[in-house]
């Protein structure tokens, strides 16, 4: 039994991390903009697939990861210049809405230049699976968390050393404050939704190795990340990230230890079951809302 | 509308209707006009949410589920009679949509989204786990059509005076509805919550019955939908469907019952005249390709361009 | 608003009478195929395949009816998108506006089940690629319906036969969270109780899932002799890794979802020893050469490889639904009465997925014989030992 | 003039993330008379004002209609018991035109379900025809008879602020809580806006009356309450208030330099 313990631990952290990279693109665009983007898990998949047409045309992992990850972080930053800005004033569920629109126009473009197979993409590097502690963790399973790790340490970096990530740090905390002490808040706003491009396309990136690239991969991922989102309060990334692995494991040791048929429920039941403990008070942290 | 001008429109939509069959007698027309018939229902219940209560619902596809579902075991296991089964499954979506409500109608905005998003994933997880009640992924044959005496309602035409009358009639109670003091609460509701708290109105429990009225729209829709393919499984009521529902009332018009019906029939006549279309352009595509990029594309658009919908675009001064 | 509803129905009129205007007195076939959507993978090959037997009996001539005139042959493809009232839609619209004489597909067997009702009430033969039994069962009730690949308890009931030959009788079972995955555990179930094997543990994922490292932990757990995973790619080649990945020796079978070259190119070297039950198309070539179907194989294998990539079962299926058409046309015409029991009085039809012979209790016309054990050999598909 | 207490307030207290923005506060507002309200910017009236409307909860202390305690955060209760109030900023239901906007007003006089809406009973909609005279007639009174079929958002702001009023009053409320009422109208408006709420409390309604506009209130008011950082500064009449001298030091100096 601990050994089975030690592998649903191991999985769940591995499904946790990737989880956790994609609630982060959520916290750092609702901090800012107080907008779900609903399209954040086609990032995700625009990052997957990216990885896998520029590792069949033969480039390296490196370059691939790199060039996938700035398109799709300027995928981002139009769909804010494009879409999301000429909403700037209206109401959350009109912007809410406005991007499901850009998650299915996202969906559908990548179906028609990718079609419906799933695509593999090579591993980082290749070998047989570790044992840690009697759990076997397959090489791309240690490439993500440590690609997590990466992330989570340079966001750190970014938010509490460097001018643009305090300026997003205070527009997250009160935008109105920060336009008056000279941040341009619609500037802040293109960074964010820049960022969570970028960061959506690493979670693909790492991903795709283990989990393949379809078209339609988004949808699922992002919902879980939404959900790990919250489950941090959707405001504070180190929550989110938290939350992603509390999620991922959770879903683990629900598929190992109770049953498999509800597995992929676990996450939606935590979603409720998170808003409504928001709203009965029972959580130690509030789920920003709209101000 | 004046109340006499709404019931001279719905009679007049209600003869034709009633001729309708004499006019067409492709079959393929008529089933679309059922389909369009059943998707307006649930969009008008969903417009209902939106439009009156302020609040959107990713998972109404799970009460159209819950209507298909219930009158459709009644009838095919259990042998209970047809509208029985249907006033059954519509008292059902009714209760769901409270009961779920309750509790998720003390969210504002987002939160709520997001948590009738989850609602609506958690039914589906349901329709294909509990196989022993529901068929569980591969569906339940041998659903009866519904009968008056001798007469079955089991042709287009026929479904379509089912299916057609079922929507004039909910056009006319909602419309109704929104002319009365409930109405104008709910308006005042999605106006200003706070004033209308302060003119005494119980926003929370006016917004979970336009919720529990939406439920029980859509679950009056889902169990004619069950009635007339003979056939249910869970497939088409995923999130895709919930999210089709929103684009409906979003490319009518929000706040307009009417805007839903358009936004119904819109978003069928273009599935379909895209397959009509596609074969010409491209062989290699299928037209379902398209027609995702193309339902995010017109999504978007509306919300920049004309969040008031084609009825709005109607209504605006020229 | 009347006037909207009059600028739709005519705009659905248009559609249909645009498809009517053809000159000559072609012979019509609909299709309905899942180009789209969860079903694609299947529904595209099958596409292919009919799109392939138009031109090629078109470039032979057309069809030889009844009058003893050639007929062209026309197509008429439409897509379900995996979805059922798109089915349904579909389908009236072949009957009502373009004609057709019978219908072939759909791809999945949701929405094959789905417009039974209509094909049955509008009497136009239907001859579907899907796999569900219940599809043209009982075949009395289901008087236009008839299918083409093997049903789930002949193909279920081939892999129970092998694992009891080779004594492997505690067996770990896991699929893939719909109907295909349902279907094959019900059947397993039954087929297995039969046999007398028993199933330790019992497991399902999802077709998005990205992991099922925690499902096989369970099944690692109970130590069965043998693990049958039924799904799908890329959910199948998922578990196909996870289960090398977790060490786990025991032999591993799948299903007859698998028989496409994606699920090993998918799953790499964990693919190598899998065993599934399938048609014999996959191993055409190493069949003996006194099978009956060699040749037909051999011959579809060649015009599908030269045109599309690689074979795969699921175009077979409509390969012999769109000839069964074709045949019936060639007896009856355009009647479709007539037609329905061409097809019907059908025997001893030698097709993709196995030799048919239908009658008016059996609307799938196979047995046994049309289906193998079949395992990947270094990427290669191999008859099993 | 009675002396009777309509509201009573007891220690009542409100707290924003620590910081005190009403403490320990004790009044009452006498039936049928019209108490103002002032003191400057953040003093706290707005919260009084809601906490007494149930639309804040207070942290501490209690509220007192009649001698008995007023629902903690439910508006619509606290409508209930005979409460209307406007808002500092007018808040417009949308599209309304002003006859709905006024007959929302009086949504508590109706009785009818959604059952009878939906079939449009004879009960309901003599009960519609009631809702809609009566609140002609709260129009009509306002000056605003004229303006019934437009559409409410679209006045000029003056007459908003009134049809703000007109949607309070039309309630039949015991007790009014104006937030500004005269916000924005100029002279002549005022002066109407002045007659309009004497009339109002010459017809039994208490009125307590929130306003920046010093000679509006102490004109008007039959007792003054001077709010300052949350805290009772002083309680009077409005002569006394304009002699009280911490009055005069902290706001009436600062308004008249």
């Amino acid at each position: 039994m601990g050994e089975q313990l030690a592998q649903y631990l191991a999985s769940g952290l591995v499904v946790g991390g990737i989880y956790a990279l994609i609630g982060l693109g959520f916290v750092i665009v609702y901090g800012v903009t107080r907008i779900v983007n609903f399209a954040q898990g086609e990032f995700v998949m625009l990052g997957a697939l990216g990885m896998v047409t520029l590792t069949a045309r033969g480039y390296g992992v490196g370059t691939a990861f790199v060039v996938s990850l700035l398109a799709v972080a300027t995928v981002g930053a139009l769909l804010e210049r494009v879409a999301v800005r000429p909403l700037r004033r209206a109401p959350a569920l009109a912007v809410l809405i406005l991007t499901i629109g850009a998650s299915i126009a996202l969906r559908g473009a990548a179906l028609l230049s990718w079609g419906t197979d799933p695509l593999a993409v090579p591993a980082f590097s290749a070998g047989p699976p570790l044992v840690v502690g009697g759990a076997v963790v397959v090489r791309q399973g240690v490439w993500v968390l440590a690609v997590a790790a990466s992330v989570f340490a340079a966001l750190w970096w970014f938010f509490n050393r460097t001018y643009a990530g305090t300026a997003v740090r205070a527009c997250a905390v009160n935008p109105r404050a920060a336009s008056l002490m000279g941040i341009r808040v619609d500037r802040v706003s293109l960074l964010a939704w820049t960022l969570s491009g970028a960061l959506g396309a690493t979670a693909g990136a790492v991903i795709a190795p283990i989990t393949y690239a379809t078209y339609d991969m988004g949808l699922m991922l992002g919902l879980k990340g939404f959900v790990a989102a919250v489950l941090g309060g959707l405001a504070s990334p180190p929550a989110a990230i938290a939350g992603g692995f509390a999620l991922g494991v959770l879903e683990s040791l629900a598929a190992g230890l109770v049953s498999s048929a509800y597995k992929d429920a676990v996450a939606f039941v935590v979603l409720i079951a998170v808003c409504l403990a928001q709203v009965a008070g029972w959580l130690p942290w509030r789920v920003a809302q709209e101000s | 509308m004046a109340a006499r001008q709404r019931v001279m429109v719905l009679l007049g939509a209600a003869v034709v209707l009633a001729a309708l069959p004499w006019v067409v007698h492709s079959r393929y027309v008529l089933a679309a006009l059922v389909f369009i018939a059943l998707n307006a229902l649930a969009a008008v219940g969903l417009s209902l949410v939106m439009g009156f209560a302020g609040q959107v619902s990713l998972g109404q596809a799970a009460f159209f589920a819950v209507g298909a579902y219930v009158s459709g075991v009644l009838t095919a296991t259990y042998g209970c009679n047809g509208w029985l089964a249907v006033v059954i499954a519509v008292a059902a979506g009714a209760l769901t949509a409270a009961a779920i409500g309750l509790p998720i109608f003390r969210l504002s905005g987002l939160l709520l989204a997001m948590a009738t998003l989850g609602f609506g994933i958690i039914v589906y997880y349901v329709l294909v786990n509990w196989a022993a009640v529901t068929g569980g992924p591969s569906g339940l044959t041998g659903v009866p059509p519904l009968t008056v005496g001798a007469f079955r309602f089991d042709s287009d035409a026929r479904m379509l005076w089912l299916a057609g009358g079922a929507l004039l009639g909910v056009l006319w109670l909602a419309g109704n509805l929104v002319d009365s003091r409930i109405g104008r609460a709910l308006r005042a509701v999605h106006g200003s919550e706070a004033a209308a708290a302060a003119a005494g109105i119980d926003t929370a429990r006016l917004k979970l019955g336009v919720f529990t009225l939406a439920g029980a729209i859509t679950a009056l829709a889902g169990a004619l939908y069950a009635h007339y393919l003979t056939f249910i499984n869970p497939s088409p009521f995923g999130f895709a469907y919930s999210v089709e529902l929103v684009v409906m009332v979003v490319l009518g018009g929000v706040a307009s019952l009417w805007g839903a019906v358009l936004g119904a029939a819109v978003i069928v006549a273009l599935v379909e005249t895209l397959r009509a279309a596609l074969p010409l352009v491209s062989a290699s595509h299928g037209a379902a390709e398209y027609e995702i990029a193309l339902f995010g594309v017109i999504l978007m658009l509306f919300m920049i361009f004309l969040p008031t919908g084609l009825v709005g675009l109607a209504r605006r001064p020229a | 608003m009347h006037l909207l509803l009059m600028l739709l129905i005519a705009a659905l009129m248009i559609g249909g009478a645009q498809a009517r205007a053809d000159a000559q007195e072609p012979y019509r076939i609909g299709a309905v195929f899942s180009i789209t959507g969860p079903g694609s993978s299947l529904g595209i090959p099958e596409r292919d395949t009919a799109l392939m037997l138009e031109a090629d009996i078109n470039a032979r001539g057309g069809i030889k009816g009844p009058d003893g005139r050639l007929h062209p042959l026309k197509i008429v493809i439409y897509d379900d998108a995996s979805d059922e009232t798109k089915a349904v839609l579909a389908a009236k619209k072949l009957i009502d506006e373009d004609k057709v004489t019978a219908i072939v597909g759909t791809t999945l067997s949701g929405t094959s089940l789905a417009i039974l009702d209509t094909v049955q009430k509008a009497e136009v033969p239907l001859i579907s690629c899907a796999a569900a039994a219940k599809i043209v069962e009982p075949a009395a009730e289901r008087k236009w319906v008839f299918k083409t690949p093997q049903s789930d308890h002949l193909i279920v009931g081939v892999l129970v036969d092998y694992l009891k030959a080779k004594g492997l009788t505690r067996v770990a079972w896991l699929n893939v969270d719909y109907a295909f995955g349902q279907l094959g555990w019900v059947e397993f179930e039954k087929a297995a109780q039969t046999a007398g094997l028993s199933i330790p543990v019992n497991e399902k994922f999802g077709q998005k899932d990205v992991d099922m490292t925690a499902q096989l932990t369970r099944v690692k757990a109970a130590a069965p002799q043998a693990v049958v995973v039924w799904s799908i790619p890329p959910s199948a080649s998922i578990a196909t890794r996870n289960y090398a990945d977790l060490g786990l020796k025991m032999p591993m079978f799948q299903s007859h979802g698998v028989g496409n070259k994606k699920f090993v190119e998918l799953a790499g070297p964990a693919a190598n020893g899998v065993m599934f039950p399938a048609g014999k198309l996959l191993v055409a070539e190493q069949l003996a050469d006194n099978d009956p179907q060699k040749a037909v194989l051999l011959a579809y294998a060649r015009d599908f490889e030269a045109r599309y990539g690689p074979r795969n079962t699921f175009g077979g299926h409509a390969w012999d639904a769109v000839q069964l058409a074709v045949r019936g046309i060639e007896r009856a015409g355009i009647d479709r009465a007539g037609v329905r029991a061409a097809i019907e009085s059908t025997r001893n039809f030698v097709g993709i997925s196995g030799v048919f012979d239908f009658s008016p209790t059996d609307h799938n016309g196979l047995d046994r014989r049309a289906a193998m054990m079949i395992q990947v050999v270094d990427g290669q598909w191999k008859t099993a030992k | 003039m009675t002396t009777s207490a309509l509201l009573e307030a007891r220690g009542l207290g409100r707290d924003f993330g620590g910081v005190a923005a009403v403490r320990g506060l004790d009044f009452h507002v006498a039936a049928g008379t019209i108490k103002a309200l002032i003191g400057p910017n953040g003093a706290g009236k707005t919260t009084l004002l809601s906490m007494i409307a149930g639309a804040l909860p207070p942290s501490r202390g209690r509220l007192l209609l009649d001698g008995r305690l007023l629902p903690v955060g439910r508006p619509h209760a606290v409508a209930a018991l005979g409460i209307a109030r406007t808002f500092q900023l007018v808040r417009p239901f949308g599209e309304m035109s002003v006859l709905e906007t006024v007959m929302v007003g009086c949504h508590r006089c109706g009785r009818s379900g959604w059952l009878a809406a939906a079939l449009r009973s004879g009960a309901q909609r003599r009960e519609e025809d009631a809702l809609r005279e009566r609140a002609l007639a709260v129009l009509a009174r306002m000056g605003l008879a004229a303006r019934a079929a437009d559409v409410a958002c679209a006045l000029p702001y003056g007459e908003q602020r009134l049809v703000e009023v007109a949607r309070a009053l039309a309630a039949g409320p015991r007790l009014l809580l104006l937030d500004e009422p005269g916000a924005g109208l100029d002279a002549t408006e005022h002066a109407r806006l002045a007659t309009m709420v004497r009339a109002i409390r010459d017809e039994g309604t208490t009125i307590l009356l929130v306003d920046h506009h010093m000679d509006f209130v102490l004109d008007l008011a039959d007792e003054v309450l001077v709010l300052n950082y949350g805290e009772k500064l002083a309680e009077d009449t409005p002569g006394a208030i304009r002699r009280h001298p911490a009055v005069v030091a902290a706001y009436l100096g600062e308004e008249a330099a």
